[in-house]
């Protein structure tokens, strides 16, 4: 398992013979797959593909286990949302009625495909964050020809992001070093803890600033004036290769993408009313 | 930014105008800086999304907002773009989808623009000297903070599709009272705290860019 | 030899400060020299190494008088990003240099901004991964590598960009002494094979000195005391009384010449100042006998 | 006789990543003792030191400290009697005052205003922190003043033994020995004991009174400084060489140095006995 500031990714595995852009083109274009889909078992089939291609690039599954309350917890959220905080909506088909709140089976259905438009969504997102390391980003971001200036802050950022959190548990440490113990306190307690630690954080980056400027101009960047108009040889995308694969798969992206459109719109596909699982969950209810 | 013991005071004014002879101009610093705020807004944020979630990146208890507000006071627009790019990486983290992270953009920008707006509109000092200064942040932070959290469940949540029409009251609420407690906690501290030392740096900005 | 930096009456006040963090200053450093910096803290050490690569005054805010000639130019009349080619700086906190996700990045980095084509960074690459011995750690991040490489590492990243002038402030401050000794030895073949000009600051004197042709001592802002390295250290009681330790060995024979037992040149290496108490001392033990 | 106030017993950590870094580590402190700890980059020196606090829990073995072992012990019992003062001040100064910053730990362990007023001016006046200074923020001081501060903050807890990462890295000469001599002071008037984590080998040689050289997760080395000093082909292991006095000393041991010469003085006075007719 390699280290990333988004958690582990692992040593080996197929998917690092693909290109790093075709790795953010899936997850700009899959991401977006659910909003054009309603019917739920189409959602559910592309969460699966994702988990699958998880499975297939060696991803360790613990990974999901950070996740998963977290899908959990928002699916219970859409559910209370839908039911009750529904509201009262005579039209619509009763189907129970506990402690006088009023479940319909309309918002049953809407809720449950709020909630696997959302699971696809979150699946694609855990998807490229367990298999690209930050380099990845910043090639794919090159390689399109982004602006050398946000590539940098993109990888800048992340490098920050990693020393405020190597910051952050050193300063938990130093904390627990002068006693304190949150354990059995109260929550205004807690909270004081959350204050504590911004004041040290906000310190010591501002104070890098000063540093990370100072190195940044003494190896010679520029942002503004002649020099920053220099011609960069963009070295690291040397090590990268786009193939024939890399190619086919955006393609069949695309493709993928353009067919769920046109299927949508011009033949009325993935809709509420041909869905079998909304069919089948009716009749059952 | 060693000794800083001995200096005279400056006013709220001088903090704000430029001296006879100051120049000021975008460079590597700002880059740094947008850098720099983007990363410990990810951190924070993420902290805060993960220890009191809501749901699709909602919390009660945004501690992301500090980095927004006291970020956008004392560095301008770069404050308010890191505002407005971190809590991609920190929704993210918590699970929340691209496109909605991408569709909150507008709420961001708002929540980090409009505290440091009003400092540089009126004048007020970010060392918080006089109870004017509590006010204007304190009446910033609120209508910045209903804006965000009246356009992002109604137009962002709603238009996804995530919530109904009668649930959005309680995400309104949650978003506004996760940002503005959250803020009156750390804004107030985070000013109070280190406005005296940034204000000397060189990574202080007056107007907006520079 | 022709001079590559010349500072003439230089004096820089930074702003929101009531004292001038160097005043006066005038040396002059030619081609191929390796000069060694030391004072105590707040002396104005960094301060000069951020005069010579123009982050002073183009990142700070001060006054300044006086001038500062690199290769014959003012410094002020170099235009952006042009002077950082002629003059390298690498800084004592290697952690607060890194800007990248990988050491081969980070020593890529100087040379795009340089506008350098690919193979000719490839070509200096392999020449400074060799020299600085990081083949093994070229795809680590390099926060994550253990501190003697993180700041050779720093050293590496300076280095790709061939500057003529290096200027080192406090390279190894956070080294243990054989880690340290390792970036000394990384000086000294720059300083036999490449013949670059370097000026090192720093505060443990042990490794600088063997390595230094001349020594500059600040204190207070001001250029105390400036001469050829062993003469400089003729000057015991004065750089003691400034709170500064010379190393022990010096120290040593210091005290052998003022008790009127040695009188040659004070040793700037262990081997030999070994040789010379040992030719000082078998006369004395034949004696005894 | 009474038993040591740390006792290590094959103390073995591991990173959460599951990296080794101390494997069997034995060793038993004293009360007032004045130790380093040395070794190279990485070679477990501070995580070693953050199991002796209770910051770090055994992956195995035992940390005993004045009868409690830190397994078992709330950190809260573990800091009051082992301080440790991290290396970047930045890191640990979380107050907006430097009183609050000073009191922060004895109202963590929750004492009554009136014994933390005392406990703050105490801690102040050790560390020479002037009453002037209590208003500021420290985040305004310069570096050796927000050092003293974050001893003074540990010193409230009143721990018997204080340990202090790497105190004077980024110090001039002058400024590491005054440090030095006041955590000498602390350790000779004030009774505790004092562990320092350093790199600095002059310094080493000038205070030390025993060395602990850590290398690999192990304990290369032992003893009072000279004898540790006596071999450096045991400290290269861990990347330490003696300083320059006492690798001359090593090299003219034939003509009656001994190897163990730590400063010039003691050079001085070899040298003196030599020669005498």
């Amino acid at each position: 398992m390699h280290k990333t500031l988004l958690g582990y990714v692992p040593d080996q595995s197929p998917i690092y013979a693909i290109h790093p852009f075709v790795k953010v083109y899936f997850l700009l274009i899959v991401s977006l797959f659910p909003l054009f889909i309603t019917a739920p078992e189409w959602n559910f089939f592309i969460m699966l593909f994702t988990l699958a291609l998880m499975w297939y690039s060696r991803v360790d599954v613990k990974i999901l286990r950070i996740y998963a309350p977290m899908a959990i917890s928002m699916g219970f959220i859409i559910l209370l949302s839908y039911t009750v905080l529904g509201g009262v909506h005579p039209e619509y088909r009763l189907l129970t009625k506990p402690l006088g709140i009023p479940i319909y089976w309309e918002r049953i259905r809407d809720a449950t495909v709020v909630y696997f438009r959302i699971l696809p969504m979150i699946a694609t997102m855990v998807f490229f964050l367990s298999t690209s390391r930050e380099r990845d980003v910043i090639v794919a971001m090159r390689s399109v020809k982004i602006p050398f200036v946000i590539t940098y802050v993109f990888a800048m950022a992340l490098r920050s992001a990693g020393m405020v959190l190597e910051d952050f548990g050193i300063v938990r440490q130093a904390e627990q070093a002068r006693g304190f113990d949150p354990a059995g306190k109260s929550l205004a307690y807690k909270i004081r803890k959350y204050i504590m630690y911004m004041v040290p954080l906000f310190a010591l980056s501002l104070r890098r600033t000063e540093e990370f400027t100072n190195a940044l101009i003494a190896r010679g960047y520029a942002f503004t004036g002649k020099a920053s108009k220099v011609k960069r040889a963009d070295y690291v995308l040397t090590h990268y290769t786009f193939r024939a694969l890399d190619g086919v798969l955006v393609g069949i992206i695309t493709i993928t993408f353009i067919a769920i459109l046109v299927l949508r719109y011009g033949f009325g596909y993935f809709g509420l009313d041909d869905s079998w699982f909304i069919i089948w969950a009716q009749s059952a209810l | 930014m060693e000794n800083q013991l001995n200096q005279e005071e400056l006013t709220a004014e001088q903090i704000w105008e430029l001296q006879p002879g100051e120049k000021r101009s975008v460079g590597v610093i700002h880059i740094v800086l947008l850098a720099l705020l983007i990363g410990i807004g990810f951190v924070v944020g993420a902290f805060g999304s993960i220890s009191f979630p809501l749901g699709f990146g909602v919390n009660f208890f945004w501690t992301g907002i500090a980095v927004q507000q006291v970020g956008a006071i004392w560095f301008g627009a770069w404050g308010v773009l890191a505002a407005s790019i971190f809590p991609f990486f920190s929704n993210a983290i918590s699970g929340t989808p691209f496109y909605v992270s991408l569709a909150y953009i507008p709420a961001n920008a708002v929540q980090a623009f409009l505290p440091a707006w009003a400092f540089r509109y009126y004048k007020a000092d970010p060392r918080l000297k006089s109870t004017r200064d509590y006010l204007i942040l304190l009446a910033a932070m609120i209508v910045s903070s209903a804006f965000g959290a009246l356009y992002s469940p109604l137009v962002v949540l709603k238009g996804f599709g995530l919530l109904t029409a009668e649930s959005v009251p309680l995400f309104i609420w949650g978003w506004f009272g996760g940002n503005v407690v959250a803020g009156i906690v750390f804004n107030f501290i985070l000013l109070k705290a280190l406005s005296g030392v940034v204000i000397r740096t060189p990574s202080f900005v007056k107007k907006w860019w520079a | 030899m022709s001079a590559v930096i010349e500072i003439k009456d230089y004096t820089w006040r930074y702003l929101y400060s009531p004292n001038p963090a160097l005043e006066n200053i005038n040396l002059t450093v030619h081609q191929g020299e390796f000069i060694g910096i030391i004072g105590p803290n707040g002396s104005g050490k960094t301060t000069l190494a951020y005069s010579l690569n123009g982050l002073i005054p183009g990142q700070y805010h001060g006054i300044k008088q006086g001038g500062i000639k690199v290769l014959g130019k003012d410094v002020e009349s170099y235009p952006t990003g042009a002077l950082q080619k002629s003059v390298g700086v690498v800084f004592s906190d290697p952690e607060a240099q890194f800007t990248t996700m990988t050491v081969e990045d980070e020593l890529v980095f100087g040379m795009e901004n340089l506008g350098m084509s690919i193979p000719e960074i490839r070509e200096r690459l392999e020449w400074v991964v060799e020299l600085t011995d990081l083949s093994p750690l070229m795809l680590k991040p390099p926060y994550e590598i253990s501190g003697g490489q993180k700041q050779r590492v720093a050293l590496a990243a300076v280095l790709a960009m061939r500057p003529p002038i290096m200027v080192l402030d406090e390279p190894t401050s956070m080294l243990d002494p054989i880690s340290r000794r390792r970036i000394f030895e990384v000086l000294a073949k720059l300083k036999r094979e490449q013949r670059n000009t370097i000026i090192v600051i720093e505060h443990s004197l042990e490794n600088l000195v063997p390595l230094a042709d001349r020594m500059v001592l600040l204190h207070n802002s001001h250029l105390l005391l400036e001469g050829e390295t062993r003469q400089f250290f003729e000057q015991m009681d004065l750089l003691l009384e400034k709170g500064l330790f010379p190393p022990g060995i010096m120290q040593f024979f210091h005290y052998l010449k003022q008790q009127g037992r040695y009188d040659g040149y004070l040793p700037v290496t262990v081997a030999e100042a070994a040789e010379k108490l040992t030719s000082l001392l078998e006369p004395a033990q034949e004696g005894k006998q | 006789m009474t038993s040591p106030f740390i006792e290590v017993k094959h103390l073995v950590y591991r990173y959460p990543d599951g990296t080794l870094a101390l494997d069997d580590i034995n060793l038993t402190i004293d009360e007032g003792e004045m130790i380093t700890f040395i070794g190279q980059n990485g070679s477990g020196k501070t995580t070693f030191s953050k199991c002796l606090n209770g910051l770090f829990k055994p992956t195995g073995g035992d940390v005993i400290v004045d009868g409690h072992n830190s397994k078992t012990t709330p950190i809260v019992e573990m800091v009051r009697r082992v301080g440790y003062v991290f290396q970047n001040p930045d890191h640990q100064l979380f107050n907006s005052t430097c009183w609050d910053e000073i009191a922060y730990g004895p109202r963590n362990i929750q004492l009554a205003e009136e014994e933390v007023k005392e406990r703050v001016e105490e801690a102040a006046h050790v560390v020479g922190l002037d009453k002037s200074y209590f208003k500021e923020h420290p985040f305004f001081l310069p570096k050796g003043l927000r050092q003293r501060v974050a001893i003074a903050s540990i010193l409230a807890l009143r721990p018997r033994v204080i340990i202090v990462d790497e105190p004077t890295t980024g110090q001039d000469a002058q400024q590491s020995r005054e440090i030095m001599d006041f955590l000498v002071e602390l350790n000779e008037e004030h009774g505790h004991a004092i562990i320092i984590i350093t790199h600095d080998m002059p310094i080493v040689a000038r205070y030390a009174k025993r060395v602990v050289a850590l290398g690999r997760g192990h304990i290369l080395a032992d003893g009072p400084t000279a004898e540790v000093f006596s071999h450096p082909e045991i400290l290269a292991q861990t990347f330490i060489e003696p300083p320059q006095i006492t690798q001359l000393a090593q090299r003219t041991q034939d003509q009656g140095f001994s190897p163990g010469t730590l400063t010039v003085e003691e050079m001085i006075a070899q040298y003196q006995q030599l020669t005498r007719t």
